[in-house]
């Protein structure tokens, strides 16, 4: 911080405040030392800082020599509702369910004979679990078997308003997506793109 | 044949920094330092059409695109040229004026997309949060997936599936094998010393077409007097690498 | 939120702030009306927020439907610190991203006329993959084709609170450049409308 003597303290605590905010750990005094290197006075900032976000659904806390911003307790107890967390899909579980969407309705054996391995016990479960896929309709060949649909939160999920909206095989081509990069000799005068 | 094989390539031209033929034109405009709005088709279709052309005999990978456009040019050139006739179908002054607002409308998206990135933008100029935070004992897992790993997912069972498929594309080469039997043909006719080159098929349509001809006829010449059925000889004087045979009678 | 009744909106505007604060992206309102339904009433609540974070090294922006936590632009160049950053665009793909946000929603084939040059396959998909573009509805024409359209997150990465914040939007729709007429490379056999 090259002009930091002249920057007023309103301004050193906002900075303060976005830097804290803005990183990934807890921040340790020492860093915020680059903001004001007057030991004193950057005490003073960050308990007015602190003393800000007192009325507040987050607090700034301490944690040994740290800053971080948390959620108050008086919040969080109410915030207790189940809070949705991300975690990525296993690639078993993105394959069936990307299956399921380009070839449905279908069943679990048709799955199998698109990926050519067996489906392990729950990956199907799972996608019904978390709502993306349900059963539709049972085939009208020998032993009924089941087939598996999306859903429409699953349309929801990937923002499409239809399924005809998922990109189709011609589309995934163009887009690069689908292709193997074989070619060994270009032919100089044909204009592929 | 109009192209000359001996010339050195002083001239090095290349279509690489252009985006297509119209980003071509846009960047002749630009060269010109005049109004866009103030094209002149004509001048225009001039420096492209001889821009072309020096383009074409360096790189024979010109894609289509220049190609259609110079097709374009060349025509609204000719029309232009000409008295306009009554009823014209494709008035040329018509289509002069797609082609400016192409023009126009090109520059502007790049303008656009210039602009664009010069805003401020999230993680350089300003920021989200550092991290997600957790406050709920209470859990439920979203699955992050998107629509582009859906889809991506999706081609790479597709893509397993399929045979590995090695497509060589099919090359215009001009085989030893058809030189020696087209100089053969043509040894009954020889009867004094001949240039190589006049000996080699007018129809050749292209630059890499023509150097694998002639490498081909050379190799085909020296095999064939080899065998003793032809005499070879180069001419030292001359600059050009001029073989000449004859028939061993 | 089971008593959500018999919390008073202080409560409800802290419980907000804490949601919003918790997460990097932007949060849709859908989910904040799970702690207020009067969407009336949320929207006064959010307005109030907003302004008590106007004198912070933090705002509380909108985006779209969407609200999320931002550090200001006062203080954001003086934090030294730089977020992962997507790598920089190759000219043509920035000019189709130009081109999606200025025209959405636009067809492969337009954009294509648009530049007079085909598309190189995997330009659309790394704009896709970055999360700035994904499909929007097929156009009714004949062979239905794929549109693109720009996500909340190319909103968000580029600082703008919606489309119509698009710089030039307005002169460009005046302009007549937005017009898929008039185009010289239009194949009769492709989706114009």
């Amino acid at each position: 911080m090259e002009n930091k003597n002249t920057i007023n303290d309103d301004l050193k605590k906002k900075i303060i405040e976005a830097f804290i905010f803005a990183s990934k750990k807890p921040v340790h005094i020492s860093l915020l030392q680059d903001f004001e290197n007057d030991k004193n006075n950057l005490e003073n900032l960050i308990k007015e800082l602190q003393e800000k976000y007192i009325n507040s659904g987050i607090h700034l806390i301490k944690i040994d020599q740290s800053f971080v911003f948390r959620t108050s307790d008086e919040v969080s107890g109410l915030l207790n509702i189940e809070q949705e967390l991300t975690k990525p899909l296993s690639r078993a579980a993105s394959e069936i369910l990307a299956i399921i969407a380009y070839h449905q309705p279908v069943t679990r054996s048709q799955i199998e004979n698109i990926r050519g391995v067996t489906l392990s016990k729950g990956t199907i479960d799972l996608l019904f679990e978390v709502g993306w896929v349900k059963p539709g309709k049972r085939l009208k060949t020998p032993g009924r078997p089941l087939t598996w649909i999306t859903t429409t939160s699953f349309l929801d999920h990937f923002g499409l308003s239809s399924l005809t909206d998922l990109p189709g095989l011609e589309e995934l081509k163009l887009s690069g997506l689908l292709s193997h990069e074989n070619i060994l000799f270009s032919d100089p005068t044909n204009d592929e793109e | 044949m109009g192209i000359d094989l001996y010339k050195p390539k002083v001239l090095k031209l290349s279509l690489e920094g252009f985006d297509g033929p119209i980003d071509l034109l846009l960047s002749l405009v630009k060269d010109q330092k005049i109004d866009i709005t103030k094209i002149q088709i004509l001048p225009l279709a001039e420096q492209y059409l001889i821009f072309l052309k020096k383009v074409v005999k360096e790189d024979i990978e010109l894609a289509a695109e220049y190609l259609v456009m110079g097709a374009i040019l060349t025509y609204i050139k000719s029309k232009l040229l000409l008295p306009i006739e009554e009823d014209e179908i494709d008035n040329p002054e018509k289509l002069s004026q797609i082609l400016k607002f192409q023009i126009l409308k090109l520059e502007t998206f790049q303008k656009l997309a210039k602009n664009l990135f010069l805003r401020r933008r999230l993680g350089k100029d300003f920021f989200s949060k550092g991290v997600d935070e957790i406050f709920s004992k209470k859990v439920k897992f979203k699955y992050d997936i998107n629509l582009y790993d859906l889809t991506k997912v999706y081609s790479n069972i597709l893509l397993k599936d399929e045979k590995e498929v090695i497509t060589i594309a099919y090359s215009n080469l001009y085989t030893v094998e058809k030189a020696i039997e087209n100089i053969k043909k043509n040894l009954t006719k020889i009867q004094k010393w001949k240039n190589i080159m006049s000996l080699i098929p007018n129809d050749i349509k292209n630059y890499l077409e023509l150097k694998s001809v002639i490498a081909s006829y050379f190799v085909a010449s020296l095999e064939l007097s080899k065998d003793g059925k032809i005499f070879i000889k180069q001419n030292n004087d001359d600059k050009n690498f001029n073989l000449q045979i004859i028939k061993n009678n």
